[in-house]
């Protein structure tokens, strides 16, 4: 092994898979990062147990990148792992970052995602009772499987991060910026820091023209033909653009479709969905309290609008019921 | 060259009420000495008729009209429908108006023939009758701390300029911050006006001499020198917490003026919790140790932690000069006991609109609970008194009774202004308050005039409140029931009905000190008891004395914004007159020589 | 940050006051420990100058670079401990106070409970305190100039007051002549004085004073700046354009006639003897109260509420023509005396001074007055063959609970006021805002009738809704009032509590820009940015909330400063749990 | 149906002396204040729109005006002064000269000069007529009462009079004018009305209604103010008591009795009760005295003049002045004629006839009105208006 | 002692702060559960201020504003009324009880309703227990 390469080590965790996908996606540029460096684990593309990180001196590695949130006792335990072995950790992509799609399921209980996947799903044949348990009794052997959460963690929440990279996926430009940077060896930014994202909102460079905001009626955005000059939200669609970081590419709003925040929130702000709402519900046009009830049963979902990937790093991160 | 223009002067003696005091021989031999002056015609009629005076013209061949008398506005048709049948130009008939400009008062006929002689001229008598001009003091008094003087003081401190205010009460505020909620937008009185008292308060600029009068004014335009009176608190104003541990135990008592008088508070007392200047003060009248000599009492001492209350605090005299002085004394309600049929005094569910003001303000003894009285044991006076009390049961009929007092002959002649407003504000409170309950309005004319006050007017129909047109006659009651007689006119009905309570829309009267005042200030008084405006139409807040200035209702009723609008504009006046440090004299000490030789410089 | 500052935390029993329900000694106790807390007393009057005093020697003392006052509401004794602290040396803005009285002791009746709630709100300022920012008054310069729009009554008497007062003046009118609608008018109401008079007094005064330019013809094309530094662009005539520069602004844009003849049921257009105000105003004026074929009418009937207080048209009374109806009932008595005059009215509004009286009069005068429900109005219809009059008038008069039918050989329509038709333009120009009806609001109906939302600009008169003339003559100079005194400043002085757009935050995606009530933010199209123009900000803060992209600081209440406080009412609380 | 309104109605009120009518901005006070406005009859208030407007129509058919008594609590509390209780008396003069079908009341009502004019004619001639009758009769001037015709009786019927028969002639005449006058008011106020079609049996019902609001005045009675009634009924109490005097000389011929007691109080009344009125009117005591028509005074100074003409006629007698007697018996009768004959028919007086069939049709219509209506409430409550 | 609730009040500065000082000068008792944060004007009241005091520990937030139509910056009080619902719904989601987070309106003159409306709000948070959100957030950081 050289020395002089860079040691680092990718990791999936509770995630789609996009985010591992997002490194290949920068092509060619990953012949790039094999040659500088040592690739130590990365499921979608290099062979690596966990023995063999196991097997690393505690900081050995340069870098780690986790994607995906923390939902079991495995992911949890890896993180935990990546962390003793690396000296730079990084959040990669929204599930790491703030929880991702996979935080949406705190709305709900681990009992009720077990019923709804094991009990009363249409594949499950009648009578099936079968709910995965940790430990199993099975010839007087136990068998054990990852312990299942109760609800789903952002990656900060187990373990201590140096840097995030936003974005579901992280754009490949972005990742492409950031390991180019760590490679050429610059002094890299404070810790904490979100990186691979711009500071300002999505606005910054989406090219919609944008005018004063006063909104009578919200839409889908299949409930009308935009104008594809036009701010989104002042056509009526909800778009977490301006509560959102820019880097992405506007990959939504140049594809017609609203923002939905996967880059989180900007930097002076705390709680993402709660700016969402905030802004949004201050430039319906109304005075009127039954009016502006009307014009607000447009908005469908709303933990859905609010939280599509910030749940588990909002304020209260999880429903309580 | 002008071609001279034969002139014909119509002195009409016809509609010369107030100005009977003008001298109509001497005004037309007057009149005949003046330059293209053909002829003084004498008019006798109230009612000329065009066709004969045109004949008149003709014959005479005047090119132009001068019409003299009191209000020549009522003959000008007529002369210029003659003037129009004679061939002449309607264009060339001229008022000389005699009320119009100030020749109402004593003295007037000098000021009528100063009048023709401007008409005759064809000068606006105005621009003729300019004064010298006078440097100004830069300190301006503002008498008065009702919203009026509240907006003038704190526009002129803003301006970086020295305000005193005085006021007569306890506190600033004045009748606005006794009201619950202001028309048409309902928005809360105490919202919108406190925090401007406590600006004033607090504004360095304004010096707020509360409890004092004005005693005597001296000097003139730009350069007054007043003496006020500072009446003893008997409370030190700024070591007051207001803490109320002295009124816990003093055993005074007086009608509250602040809740007018529908409850009772102490000899000392804060007129209210958000008071400007925020301290107690003592009721002379009411306390027990004022009352007697100094024997008895005195509890309130002992209880003051602060050691703020000094029993045998004199009255301070002291004496300021200003440049500018502004009148904003506001008004007093109309005395509804003048009234007998209605009740007033006599039967106690019948109220004041301002005691509905306290019953109905979230603030007030009641809570904001629309209530009856109810028959109560005084301790104190051992009797039985009728009394209002939160829990008291709810009135189920509501009657408002529109113009007590106004548009009345028999009483004040002149609308005041506000009451159809405040009287749609409160049927709508009762709506809003007593949902069960019926409302009545009984009215002679809707005066919904104001920015968005129609809107308001159906908006509280639309609540179902019953707007009844016709001024009910009388209240009575018989074994125990209120009834209430009027005509429903567009019911074409005599109504004779239960109610429970009948709420008074009681007219705007001037304060009983403004005749005092006006002859301290040298200002002249309407008809009607209110300060005179300079020009009802060009001059509405200035006097015939330089440098005093009108705001509110003290010129005239008046509702909150339009007072607002003229305390500011008298503010502006004054700004005016300090930034180019010269203001024109009074007015009234204006000759005829003076206005002649302004006559000379115009042309 | 917490650790670096040095707080000093004053707890005042306000003699018994606060000292009676809640244990000071206990909230000085607990205080003490908090982080950052250098010192913390308890004094019987923290207010009086001993109070006062000591936190001053306190101050020099112990370097503290923080204040917090456990005592009163900050309404009442934030300006005196403001000033206490500002006099030991420490910007104003460094202290925090918290209300153990008002909100504490005054309303509980439970020592353990209220001196615990004092704990937690003490702990909130101490915690809030650190993150307070100095600040000072700010100013921007005050151009004296002004632009007056529009060159009627109101127009002149702004324009008059402020030259008087030596400052320059634009008054800038579209007509080629100055008076507007005055001009249009013979007498005024209720005395029946020249109109013709006070507005040659005016324009007189007007064209001879120096500082006044008046600029006929001529329109204002745009405007640019803010209060004090305004500038705009006066085009003149069609084509020259003056460029001026001006610190306020007075609008004066009057009003125009409401249409008769969009009321059918009134014939206007139809009948030729049918006659608006305005036309009628004129025959008077010229002398000729004549019907179109020559003769002298022997029935005249006056309509009021034409197009006001209707359903159909406008909904608003037009404050002036029941007066201006009575008018001409006495103007018409006079140039034709035997006509029979009724005027059909719904409700009198003779609200002004001397209006009663002069209601009277008319009515002694032998004029008829019916009155008819506004959802009713009467008709007019030519009269039958044989009639010895023109036209048949009917009305449900409800007085009477008649059908009455008048006969009139003229009929006057009353017609109301309406905003002008360029309104919408007039308020894009100077960024305000109208109303329904097209009228410019004012800043508060109330409060402050000639003030706009936008600073520097001002309304007066007709064009913020139906005025008569002595109130449009007070509003007008009511307007100048506020500008004379930022003249007399030199400077506008901006308290320093406001709320700034981060520059390097903003995305210029504008959801801010509609949610200032004052037009305080501005959006640059060049550089896609929004910024807040701190002296037109009120400090609401209501763009802050509002800001997704949380670019926008609340000077004062920050974001941060309120979560401290949060965290302090609930730290206390949640200690004990 | 609709009205028209007419210009004329008020210029021609003006001279029956509604000078202030126009002053009315219709507060509805004067109704509500009157206890005696009661449904179906409202007023004063609505007649006075009636007549600011020009509705002559609507103003004959009223009754109204008839049913006020003119305490002049109306007056007192209008808040515009436009002396409803004064227009409600000026349109019962109205209405005299409209009733009266020969159109002297009209002539005498308009013009002062002319019911002067009159009533001097009238009495000059009837004083001509009294001294001839009482010469012709043979009558000495110095004895009384023989100077007087019925005296002496045997004469006359020996000239072919009778002193009955003239009285008689008389009281057809005044009687018969009345009579067609009160037929036309039954005509213009309810005969006339299609929608009353009043049965006959109502009309029966309330018959003795006439006689007895004609003797009691019950309703002036009513109102809050209970001075004037005392003087109206004392003065009216003396015209009946003169009437009884009268009847009892003719019919009976008894004087004694009717001559001793009854007439001298009579007398007393009446100068009593028209001088508190004259004095009153002179001197503007009260709202219901400060407004005198010409017909008012004419009236009132006609009846002082036959109270004391008549008073110091008895008291001469008694003191055996007979000349004297006789002059002032001939002063009262220059005084009695033109009252019976003109003012009785034509102008003030005539009221002794309307006001009570007034009350008696007013209780018709109000009948008709209540029993077609069913109950309707008696404590109306405002209704409500269209929004 | 049983469950006092913790209740964290967001006042605007011209209306419903004054009226609660007027509830004080005019010594209306209430429960001692509410502390009282001061903004300018409830249009400054951000959704976090009331999301970060439920997670700190809150039983109960409210907003006080002036009436509609009384705001002393014109219409701030309109913007806090068109927040108010989504906040609302989001905290349904949430599993956050309705009784627990208010938006009111007190003018400057009702000391006499601030009181009642911090009575009946507490009584209510009192009948309903201690919100569960601190406890689980704390809970959630050992026991996952």
């Amino acid at each position: 092994m050289d020395k002089k390469k860079l040691q680092i080590a990718l990791y999936w965790g509770a995630a789609c898979g996009g985010c591992d996908v997002s490194v290949l996606d920068t092509n060619e540029f990953i012949l790039d990062i094999a040659a500088a460096c040592d690739i130590h684990m990365w499921p979608i593309a290099h062979d690596g147990k966990y023995k063999d990180i196991e097997a690393l001196e505690d900081g050995f590695l340069d870098l780690a990148m986790y994607n995906g949130a923390v939902r079991n006792s495995e992911n949890e335990h890896i993180a935990h792992l990546l962390r003793k072995k690396s000296k730079v950790m990084v959040a990669y992509g929204s599930c790491a970052h703030i929880g991702g799609i996979p935080g949406l399921a705190n709305t709900f209980t681990r009992e009720e995602i077990f019923e709804s996947a094991y009990l009363k799903n249409p594949s499950i044949q009648e009578g099936n009772k079968t709910v995965p348990q940790p430990q199993t009794e099975v010839d007087g052997g136990e068998l054990t499987i990852p312990a299942f959460y109760k609800r789903v963690y952002k990656l900060d929440d187990v373990v201590d991060v140096d840097y995030y990279i936003p974005g579901c996926p992280p754009a490949p430009e972005q990742c492409k910026a950031v390991l180019s940077l760590i490679v050429s060896g610059q002094p890299l930014p404070p810790k904490g820091s979100v990186v691979g994202a711009s500071e300002r909102a999505l606005c910054e460079d989406c090219q919609r023209k944008k005018d004063e905001k006063m909104i009578k009626q919200f839409f889908r955005p299949w409930q009308i033909i935009q104008d594809p000059e036009k701010c989104l939200l002042e056509q009526g669609i909800v778009c977490a653009g301006s509560a959102t970081r820019s880097g992405c590419g506007v990959r939504c709003p140049d594809s017609n479709m609203p923002c939905r925040g996967c880059y989180g929130p900007m930097p002076n702000v705390v709680d993402q969905g709660a700016k969402i709402i905030s802004s949004v519900s201050s430039i319906i046009d109304s005075q009127d309290p039954e009016e502006i009830d009307k014009i607000l049963s447009g908005i469908h979902d709303i933990t859905g609008y609010a939280y599509r990937f910030g749940m588990a790093g909002s304020l209260l991160q999880r429903s309580v019921r | 060259m002008v071609k001279v223009l034969r002139t014909g002067v119509y002195i009409c003696e016809a509609g010369t009420g107030a100005a009977g005091s003008v001298d109509l021989r001497m005004l037309a031999e007057y009149a005949r000495e003046l330059p293209s002056v053909v002829k003084v015609v004498e008019c006798e009629c109230p009612n000329p008729d065009p066709v004969s005076v045109g004949e008149q013209i003709r014959k005479d061949n005047f090119d132009r009209v001068v019409i003299a008398a009191d209000s020549p506005g009522y003959f000008k048709p007529a002369f210029a429908r003659a003037m129009s049948l004679a061939g002449k130009s309607p264009e060339n008939v001229v008022l000389a108006s005699f009320v119009g400009n100030g020749a109402g008062a004593s003295g007037s006929t000098e000021r009528a023939k100063a009048v023709i002689c401007c008409a005759v001229s064809g000068v606006p008598f105005g621009l003729a009758a300019s004064q010298r001009k006078k440097s100004v003091h830069p300190d301006t008094l503002v008498i008065g701390g009702g919203v009026g003087g509240i907006q003038a003081a704190l526009e002129i401190a803003g301006a970086g300029k020295k305000v005193y205010m005085v006021e007569k009460l306890g506190t600033i505020g004045g009748k606005m911050a006794m009201f619950d909620k202001t028309f048409p937008t309902l928005d809360c009185s105490a919202c919108i006006l406190t925090p401007k008292m406590v600006s004033v308060g607090q504004n360095k600029n304004i010096t707020l001499w509360t409890y004092a009068e004005v005693e005597g004014v001296s000097g003139s335009a730009g350069n007054y020198t007043v003496t006020v009176r500072k009446r003893a608190r008997r409370v030190d104003e700024a070591a007051c917490v207001s803490c109320n541990a002295c009124s816990k135990t003093c055993p005074g008592e007086a009608p509250s003026e602040f809740d007018a008088g529908i409850c009772m508070r102490k000899a000392i007392y804060i007129p209210f919790p958000q008071a400007v200047p925020n301290s107690f003060l003592i009721d002379e009248k009411a306390c027990l140790w004022v009352t007697s000599g100094g024997q008895k009492c005195g509890t309130c001492v002992k209880k003051c932690a602060k050691e703020a209350i000094h029993l045998n605090a004199r009255d301070e005299i002291v004496e300021i000069t200003v440049g500018n002085i502004i009148v904003a004394t506001g008004f007093q309600v109309f005395d509804a006991v003048k009234m007998e049929r209605y009740g007033y005094g006599r039967l106690p569910n019948v109220i004041t609109a301002l005691e509905y003001e306290r019953l109905t303000n979230a603030s007030g003894p009641t809570g904001g609970n629309i209530v009856m009285k109810s028959l109560k044991y005084n301790k104190r006076k051992k009797v039985d008194e009728w009394v209002f009390g939160p829990d008291n049961p709810k009135p189920k009929n509501v009657a408002i009774i529109h113009c007590i007092g106004s548009r009345d002959h028999n009483h004040n002649r002149y609308c005041s202004r506000v009451c159809c407003m405040y009287s749609l504000k409160f049927a709508h409170l009762v709506r809003e308050k007593l949902p069960d309950a019926n409302c009545y309005e009984f009215y002679i004319d809707m005066r919904a005039y104001g920015k968005n006050y129609e809107e308001f007017l159906e908006r509280v129909h639309e609540e179902g409140v019953h707007l009844v047109r016709g001024r009910t006659a009388k209240v009575e009651e018989a074994d125990g029931q209120m009834r209430l007689k009027g005509e429903d006119i567009i019911g074409g009905k005599v109504l004779d009905f239960p109610v429970d309570l009948v709420i008074l829309s009681v007219g705007l009267e001037p304060v009983p000190e403004s005749e005092q005042l006006a002859s301290l200030l040298g200002i002249a008084r309407d008809e009607d008891g209110w300060y005179a405006e300079k020009d009802y139409n060009a001059d509405p807040t200035g006097t015939e004395r330089g440098g005093i200035y009108l705001a509110g209702v003290c010129q005239g009723p008046k509702d909150i914004p339009d007072t607002v609008a003229q305390a500011s504009e008298v503010a502006a006046r004054v700004i005016r007159s300090i930034l180019s440090d010269q203001m024109q004299d009074s007015r009234n000490t204006l000759s005829l020589a003076d206005i002649e030789d302004g006559l000379r410089r115009q042309e | 940050m917490t650790t670096e500052c040095k707080i000093g935390v004053y707890v005042c029993s306000c003699g018994t006051n606060i000292g009676k329900m809640v244990d000071c000694d206990a909230v000085t106790g607990y205080t003490k420990n908090l982080p950052g807390v250098a010192v913390c007393k308890s004094y019987k009057y923290m207010c009086s100058n001993p109070g006062q005093e000591m936190i001053v020697k306190d101050i020099q003392r112990y370097g503290l670079d923080r204040v917090v006052v456990a005592a009163c509401s900050p309404r009442m004794h934030e300006p005196t401990f403001r000033a206490a602290i500002s006099h030991g040396g420490l910007n104003p803005y460094y202290l925090e106070m918290a209300n153990i009285r008002e909100q504490c002791s005054w309303v509980h009746d439970d020592h353990q409970q209220a001196t615990d709630k004092a704990k937690a709100l003490t702990c909130a300022a101490v915690k809030r305190v650190p993150f307070h920012e100095p600040f000072d008054m700010q100013s921007v310069p005050m151009n004296s100039a002004s632009l007056v729009i529009g060159g009627g009554v109101a127009g002149l008497t702004a324009a008059l007051e402020l030259a008087d007062a030596n400052q320059p003046v634009y008054l800038v009118e579209k007509d080629g002549k100055l008076g507007g609608n005055l001009a249009r008018i013979d007498l005024t109401s209720p005395y029946l004085d020249s109109a013709k008079d006070l507005l040659a007094e005016r324009i007189c005064r007007v064209t001879k004073n120096p500082k006044i330019t008046v600029m006929l013809n001529s329109e204002v094309e745009s405007i640019s700046g803010y209060v004090g530094n305004f500038k705009a662009q006066i085009k003149s005539n069609g084509e020259a354009v003056t460029d001026i520069e001006i610190g306020s602004i007075i609008v004066c844009t009057g009003f125009r006639e409401f249409d008769a003849s969009k009321v059918g049921e009134y014939g206007y257009g139809r009948f030729p003897n049918v006659v608006t105000s305005f036309d009628l105003e004129k025959m008077l004026k010229e002398g000729r109260v004549v019907m179109k074929d020559g003769k002298t009418p022997k029935y005249v009937t006056i309509i009021n509420c034409v197009g006001s207080r209707s359903g159909k048209y406008n909904r608003y009374c037009s404050r002036v023509c029941c007066m201006t109806a009575l008018k001409y009932a006495n103007g018409i008595k006079s140039a034709a005396p035997d006509a029979f005059i009724t005027n059909l009215y719904t409700d009198m509004n003779a609200f002004g001074k001397g209006c009663e009286d002069f209601y009277r009069r008319s009515a002694e005068r032998d004029t008829i007055f019916m009155m008819f429900d506004k959802h009713a109005p009467p008709t007019v219809s030519a009269a039958g063959k044989g009639e010895h009059f023109n036209m048949l008038v009917k009305v449900n008069e409800i007085l009477s609970g008649e059908e009455v039918e008048i006969p009139a050989d003229m009929v006057v329509l009353m017609v109301g006021m309406e905003a002008r038709e360029d309104s919408m333009n007039v308020a894009r120009l100077v960024n305000i805002s109208r109303d329904k009806d097209g009228w410019f609001i004012e800043s508060h109906p109330k409060l402050d009738p000639v003030a706009t939302s936008t600073d520097g600009v001002f309304i007066a008169g007709a064009c913020a809704s139906p005025k008569d003339i002595p109130d449009t003559v007070a509003q007008a100079r009511a307007t100048t009032a506020r500008i004379l005194a930022k003249i007399c400043q030199g400077e506008i002085w901006v308290e320093p509590v406001y709320a700034e757009i981060n520059e390097d935050l903003c995305s210029g995606c504008r959801v801010c820009n509609e949610l200032c009530p004052y037009s305080a933010i501005d959006y640059d199209p060049v550089k896609k940015r929004s910024a807040i123009i701190s002296v037109m900000c009120k400090s609401c803060g209501g763009c802050v909330a509002g800001c997704p992209s949380g670019a926008i600081k609340a000077r004062h209440f920050t974001d941060k400063q309120i979560f401290e406080q949060i965290e302090g009412v609930l730290e206390w609380a949640s200690s004990r749990a | 149906m609709a009205v028209r309104a007419n210009p004329n109605l008020l210029k021609q009120l003006k001279r029956y002396g509604a000078d202030d009518v126009t002053k009315c901005f219709h507060c509805g006070t004067c109704s509500a204040t009157c206890p005696l406005s009661q449904e179906p009859f409202l007023f004063p208030r609505k007649s006075m729109r009636y007549l600011q407007m020009g509705l002559g129509d609507r103003l004959k058919g009223n009754l109204e005006p008839w049913l006020c008594y003119y305490c002049g609590d109306c007056s007192d509390q209008c808040p515009r002064e436009a002396q409803p209780g004064e227009t409600m008396m000026s349109m019962r003069r109205w209405l005299t000269a409209k009733y009266d079908f020969t159109g002297l009341s009209m002539l005498f009502y308009e013009s002062r000069t002319a019911e002067v004019a009159a009533i001097i004619v009238v009495g000059i001639l009837s004083g001509i007529g009294f001294y001839l009758l009482g010469a012709l009769s043979g009558g000495d001037f110095g004895s009384y009462p023989g100077f007087i015709p019925g005296h002496n009786a045997e004469y006359l019927t020996e000239l072919g009079w009778d002193v009955k028969s003239v009285v008689l002639v008389m009281a057809v005449f005044v009687l018969g004018l009345l009579g067609i006058n009160v037929l036309r008011m039954w005509w213009f106020t309810t005969g006339s009305r299609k929608d009353l079609n009043v049965p006959f049996d109502i009309y029966m019902k309330h018959i003795l209604l006439c006689p007895w609001h004609f003797f009691t005045q019950k309703r002036y009675s009513e109102c809050d103010k209970k001075k004037p009634w005392v003087v109206h009924i004392i003065l009216m109490l003396g015209f009946v008591a003169l009437f009884a005097v009268f009847l009892a000389h003719m019919i009976w011929q008894d004087d004694t009795h009717a001559h001793t007691y009854l007439g001298p109080l009579a007398g007393v009344m009446l100068v009593g009760a028209s001088s508190f009125a004259l004095s009153g009117r002179l001197n503007k005591t009260e709202a219901h005295y400060k407004y005198s028509h010409h017909s008012d005074m004419n009236f009132l100074y006609m009846c002082l003049f036959v109270g004391l003409t008549g008073l110091a006629q008895h008291i001469a007698g008694r003191i055996g002045c007979g000349a004297f007697a006789n002059f002032m018996y001939i002063l009262h009768m220059m005084g009695a004629v033109p009252m019976l004959l003109i003012q009785l028919p034509f102008t003030k007086w005539a009221h002794l006839v309307y006001r009570p069939h007034a009350m008696y049709f007013a209780a018709i219509q109000a009948d008709v009105i209540a029993g077609r209506e069913g109950a309707k409430g008696a404590s109306a409550v405002p209704h409500k208006q269209s929004a | 002692m049983g469950f006092e609730p913790r209740i964290v009040g967001f006042l605007c500065n011209w209306c419903s702060y004054t009226g609660a000082d007027l509830a004080g000068t005019s010594r209306i008792k209430y429960q001692p559960n509410v502390s009282i944060i001061r903004v300018m004007c409830s249009a400054r009241i951000d959704p976090t201020f009331v999301l970060k005091a439920l997670s700190m520990g809150a039983d109960g937030v409210v907003i006080c504003g002036c009436h509609p139509v009384d705001c002393h910056y014109i219409s701030g009080n309109y913007k806090a009324m068109r927040r108010f619902p989504l906040l609302k719904k989001l905290l349904k989601e949430f599993g956050v009880e309705d009784e627990r987070v208010r938006l009111e309106w007190v003018s400057a003159s009702e000391g006499q309703r601030f009181s009642e409306v911090i009575n009946d709000m507490t009584d209510k948070i009192r009948a309903l227990g201690p919100s569960k959100i601190r406890v689980q957030l704390d809970a959630d950081k050992v026991e996952r």
